[in-house]
């Protein structure tokens, strides 16, 4: 039997206790329509939503199309040699103008009656256009922009408020773990191997949450941890000792930590051998030269993982990956990911990143399809949300000193999730 | 060089893997496998020439990592299949591609069905193989997995052998 | 990400600016589901809808089951030989009583508990029937009949408003293009070979534009005319030079115009040879005889797309094709087509005909599906709709004089539509 | 076209007219997916639901999972033998604890975070605990027991609300026939192999009348009858002349009557021999020492379909199922069914009860699949309800005596339905 | 006494039942087992083992019953199949597991679509026959079909021989 | 004259047609055809002995529209296949009916699945083949693929060769 009857509102969503040290989010938040219309409107169109990487429309006449917050965009690189979102509608009746997943052409004709329009989204040429009056507004018949679209050290964002701010205030703390992530290379970053597209049955809030689990690691990831001991990796040996959430502010918030596995940038595990050693060690050199001794050793050993409200994850783990999802339904949601990294790194370095990538994440990875089961099964535990209706987020209140395996990261996301859907600006 | 198997040899091999997978009898599915082979599943909708030094794959293990798969799917605590599925793997379209004893290149079409938590899971697409045969023994050098779809939002995972 | 969050109504789905020569439709209309809701309730509830046509069920006890308008209905010849339409739901518990797409029989029984009715749907028989008091309506156990059920020159039509008009005034103008039809035979009109049923991502209104719009054949039919080519057709020979929309009132409009296709009657083309010829001139020589020189070469030349508000089309074109199409919900809906041919044709004749309708018709047409996915685009397109709202359909506004290549004629069905729908009456 | 539409509410959903003898249910009832909602506030969240029988879980340790009324919940017997319900949902972040079916366990642990309780519920380990601040209430951690769990010899059932009357006040008259069914065994009963699990497509109701529906016996069953026949069975033989309806109170009633078939206990058909004939002989004898000739014979020979409201069916025939039913939609169902047996029968007779439950019941069978096609039919019939509006569930109003082919037993259905939908209490 | 035939006639009588089944000629169909011979469908998600003594099965047909269940399905009455669906039989994986002429061991997958009432049911698992060859002739005795999903949820019911 | 082709040689000339097709290489796929051969599509639920001169059926090809329809769709104007959709061709259930080398028939079952603009859409069925065999090699004649479905309505389309 379906969940029929779902139950009224709650007073709150979210209640903090600091006194008793409880943090409580009620399940209705996961699973009711009228809370999703609500997110909708009151936070996918308002937030800056992640787009795209530079790096994907790379020369002139470059293109991608990808659906954003409940769009369908064409992300472009104009004549002009710069990057453009336009929604994926034709002015005329409205067919996508545009089908390909990504491409590279000279304009987008329009199946339809085969209006054509420019990369810059201007109607170059309709047949028979002597039977249209003049246009009454200028534009009226070209491709719309998003918005906003705005990007920093190349990682685009389109808003869909033309009244919010702009992207770096909004991003806040984040700027700095961006930073730490792009100075890995002295070149650029890139997006590599393409785009892993899955989804599953669960509310898109509780991919938020995971992304920055600590808690999860070892109960939900034995598997992979027992693969990297047979690897030759020791639990223990980390580089470093840090563990520490920090709220980033407007709702991001990031984990940073020691982890045991490698890190192409720059910590050598046994199984790359001395060569891999070496080589790690003159990355973390040059990295020294550029920042000094500390920020090297941050850039070259701690992990973390950052979300940037409301859902554009930076995993900078045993590899670096870019995740955003969107929910389909109150139950269901799609995650596109990508991996990041150094154009610069040697071809070793780039497989060993991409080996990496595939042991631990995506579909067919050690560890993600195990995180996906478990959201899965919150999911379908939320049926029974009228009689046991509280989420615990209370890990770690009241302690002196926070660790990256408490949740003070997950209630940063949802103080502001309370913030923004309780109307609050 | 030439080689020495027909089709229905193929096929009686292919459909034995199936059964291993069905019973998921893992570890005589390794047995299938040359030491040293490698199983890759690239994203839905990819081309046969598609490589994971270049694009990001679902599957790309050496022998040492699909070892590991083989270890990690036997354990209590890989979770997304404990309780296992229920799968049914459908070959169809045996083909022998021709080439030598040593080295020769088959291709099947297959549809595979995982059951689980209330919902059935389609996977449809064709196999690669790079086969051998040695002492009349066929056996597994590279076997690539192909999902004929766009994408697997349906599925969400692979976290079976397909 | 689906498309969550719904806009908010606008003042006016339909805006025309004659002034400026803009006609703009609000792209809401395509997707949500209090637009269908109020569809059912303002148009399908309240038009006159096609149920079928005679030669369907030739004889007494012949019978049809279909769904018209979100209900299911058997369409019946009497022992009488009078056509009858009654809702297939027995009076009992409910279940249909006929599950047979077509048939010809004596009665109907249900299977539940036998209750049976005969052609007429009076109750008959059911077991036990001392167990019952005595009716107190006469009828109450019968099979319910249509409100409404008229026909037009063998065409017949439900309406499920009591009060509505009679057919004939509802059909205004399109009596002349049905007579135009029917005039092919000196004997009757026939569907033939059945139905053609299918289905596709696209709101209803959509097809309803598309099934009379001018403007996308070149485009969007690219390959069809390369085949009307290679199979030895010319662009330029059309024999007519007519391209003309008419408003028929009451939403109905049509184009006439000339193509470089065969008809069957009675245009020949270079495939059919001689013989061909030779046929084509003699019908047109009959017709003359029976309509003098005028409208015989109107029947002859002229194709015609006809819409009958708000979705029976008949196409009068290299064949002709009678369709009705039904929402499944705001983004789907299913296709029914007909073939419609006259009895007394020759066997080549026929031949010809079927060949021509399945070249460019139907599911497996060298048109039809392009026509379907540029449907479909459109309505992925609507998923943009907050930001890209308006559909444009100005094309020939303004202009002096207007041809079957202009939109004049979606501007007719969208002002009925926008009429009712206000629930002006 | 689906049915998009949906009327305005009748004023009643029942209307019962004794004068002239009619009693209809509008079939509204059956589709609205507002009546669905109030059906699950008012119905499924108030009244008794079936949870499971006490063998299921014979010994501490065995433990089902189980969807009732919309929930998820654990069925589990404790350390101290005794039968628990929980809600399958973690304290923590809300995962499925359990995703057996069924099996026997010492704890449930949660996949996520790991979080363990014991066979009561009780959180016995969850890592970093220290990293918590006291438990501010007893139990806040622990799983969730249901508000109510009661059983009746055997039965066990689950009350979503704390309120309600206690279990045996709520089954009322059907006590009696609960005794004659437990009463079948000196020992005990016991669920034999296992459960089937179907759905289809109709309103949960439909199954609710159709499972003690006398009236569609013979035309719905012909081919089962048939069978009976060939397989050496007399219509005519049924040991016993009864035929009755009875209102049990609570919107719980039964029909009790003679039938050809065979029942293990302890009617033998010629099919099972002379050996056949002695059991029952036999079987029949101990029953008269334990409770006397009269009673004896009844439970010997009567058949019964009872119907405990609102989804509870206890159908004691040729073989005893007990069936409860949810639903998905207002137009989709899922079905549980079990047999239930003496754990003191013989071997062969077992064999027999088992032969005769498949021959009739189940997905396989040679009669529900038919049940199912019916009902299935009777909601594509409410397509059409804005028009045939009205189920007639008249037979044997204003008749001297009531028969088990009457329909007095779906109005005892009808009339509670009625009363607790229109929120009388 | 050794085993007769090969895989590839095994197929040919298969794919010749299946063509029986989808075509509705049921008699003709019965002839293919040999007297006192049964067929049996156990709940879905069951593993080989699953017996009717002790489970409840949707089918568990003895040869009267067996024949019972082709009589019942050739009536106008039988109206969960009446009018008839239409059925599409797929057979794939086919093994023959072993055993002598006298009773030798066939498995195959299949996926079985029922079409009626505007949906179409799909059926997906495996066969288990018990077959004998006598003067060269194939015979069934003893038929079991798996459903490899964990529940029938969607198709409801067995009413068709899958 | 006797039939000289076996089963196994038809389905590898199956196999090989199907591949043709899931390749969209339709230009070689119209090779597999004797000039004048024809292609037709009755239906959804037709049975086999519908003939389009008395149905309307979705595609009756003569040999001029065929090999109009393979142009047709290689062109990028062929909207509804440009981009080109992800085809996956599955053949089971080979049976050949009899005949001479001259004309014999073959029947096998068929799933064909067609991934585009976000869906999978699947067709079922069975296809009828009028073939020949000339100096040993197979050629089709008549081709008919009918779908044991009730209707397209989530197909919505044949414009794909099923
Ligand atoms: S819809 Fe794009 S050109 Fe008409
Ligand atoms: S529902 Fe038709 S006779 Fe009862
Ligand atoms: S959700 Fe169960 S332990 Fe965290
Ligand atoms: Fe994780
Ligand atoms: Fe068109
Ligand atoms: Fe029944």
């Amino acid at each position: 039997m379906a969940n029929i009857h779902t139950p009224q509102e709650p007073e709150s969503y979210v209640i903090e206790d600091q006194e008793h040290g409880t943090f409580r989010v009620n399940r209705r938040a996961f699973v009711a329509p009228d809370v999703l219309a609500r997110e909708q409107e009151r936070i996918f169109d308002r937030c800056w939503l992640y787009l795209g990487h530079e790096s994907e429309i790379a020369i002139p006449g470059d293109f991608l199309t990808r659906d954003v917050g409940g769009r369908e965009l064409i992300f472009v690189r104009g004549k002009d040699n710069t990057p453009r979102a336009f929604f994926n509608t034709c002015p005329h009746r409205g067919a996508l103008v545009c089908q390909e997943k990504q491409g590279q052409d000279k304009m987008f004709r329009c199946i339809y009656h085969a209006w054509t329009f420019d990369l810059q989204g201007k109607l170059i040429q309709r047949p028979e256009a002597e039977r249209y009056a003049p246009a009454t507004q200028a534009g009226m018949h070209d491709l719309v922009s998003v918005p906003q679209l705005q990007n920093y050290r190349g990682l685009y964002f389109v808003n869909y408020d033309v009244n919010a701010n702009d992207l770096v205030t909004y991003l806040a703390g984040a700027v700095e773990y961006i930073d730490l992530t792009m100075d890995h290379s002295e070149v650029a970053m890139e997006i590599v191997g393409g785009i892993q597209e899955y989804g599953f049955q669960a509310n898109w809030k509780l991919l938020a949450e995971n992304s920055f689990d600590g808690y999860h690691g070892l109960p939900t990831h034995a598997t992979y941890f027992d693969y990297v001991i047979a690897a030759g990796g020791q639990l223990g040996d980390n580089l470093t000792e840090i563990s520490e959430p920090r709220d980033l502010g407007n709702g991001h918030a990031v984990i940073e930590y020691g982890a045991p596995w490698g890190r192409p940038i720059a910590k050598a595990v046994a199984a790359w051998g001395n060569e891999g050693a070496a080589e790690c060690a003159e990355i973390r050199d040059r990295l020294e030269q550029r920042f000094g001794r500390e920020r090297a050793e941050r850039i070259a050993y701690n992990n973390f993982n950052m979300l940037i409200f409301p859902n554009f994850v930076i995993n900078n783990i045993m590899a670096i990956t870019l995740r955003t999802f969107f929910p389909q339904s109150a139950d269901k949601q799609t995650v596109k990911a990508w991996a990041l990294a150094p154009v610069d790194e040697s071809a070793t370095m780039r497989e060993r990143r991409l080996y990496n990538f595939l042991e631990f994440l995506g579909p067919g990875g050690f560890a993600t399809p195990d995180d996906c089961e478990a959201l899965r099964l919150c999911q379908q535990g939320y049926k029974n949300l009228t009689s046991a209706a509280w989420n615990d987020i209370s890990k770690g209140m009241g302690q002196a000193e926070l660790v990256s395996n408490d949740e003070e990261q997950m209630r940063v996301f949802w103080r502001e999730w309370d913030r923004q859907m309780s109307g609050v600006s | 060089m030439a080689l020495s198997v027909q089709r229905s040899e193929i096929e009686d091999f292919l459909y034995g893997e199936a059964a291993l997978l069905d019973e998921w009898r893992l570890e005589e599915w390794l047995e299938l496998f040359v030491e040293g082979a490698s199983y890759w599943v690239p994203p839905a909708g990819s081309d046969d020439s598609v490589e994971p030094s270049t694009t990001l794959f679902y599957v790309a293990d050496d022998w040492f990592r699909l070892q590991q798969r083989v270890k990690r799917l036997g354990k209590k605590t890989a979770h997304v299949e404990h309780p296992k599925s229920r799968c049914r793997h459908m070959v169809s379209n045996v083909r022998v591609l021709g080439g030598s004893d040593a080295n020769f290149k088959v291709t099947s079409n297959f549809v595979t069905y995982r059951s689980k938590g209330g919902t059935t899971e389609t996977y449809l697409g064709h196999h690669l193989y790079d086969m051998c045969v040695e002492d009349g023994v066929v056996r597994i050098k590279h076997k690539r997995s192909f999902l004929d779809t766009e994408d697997i939002n349906e599925q969400g995972k692979v976290s079976i052998i397909i």
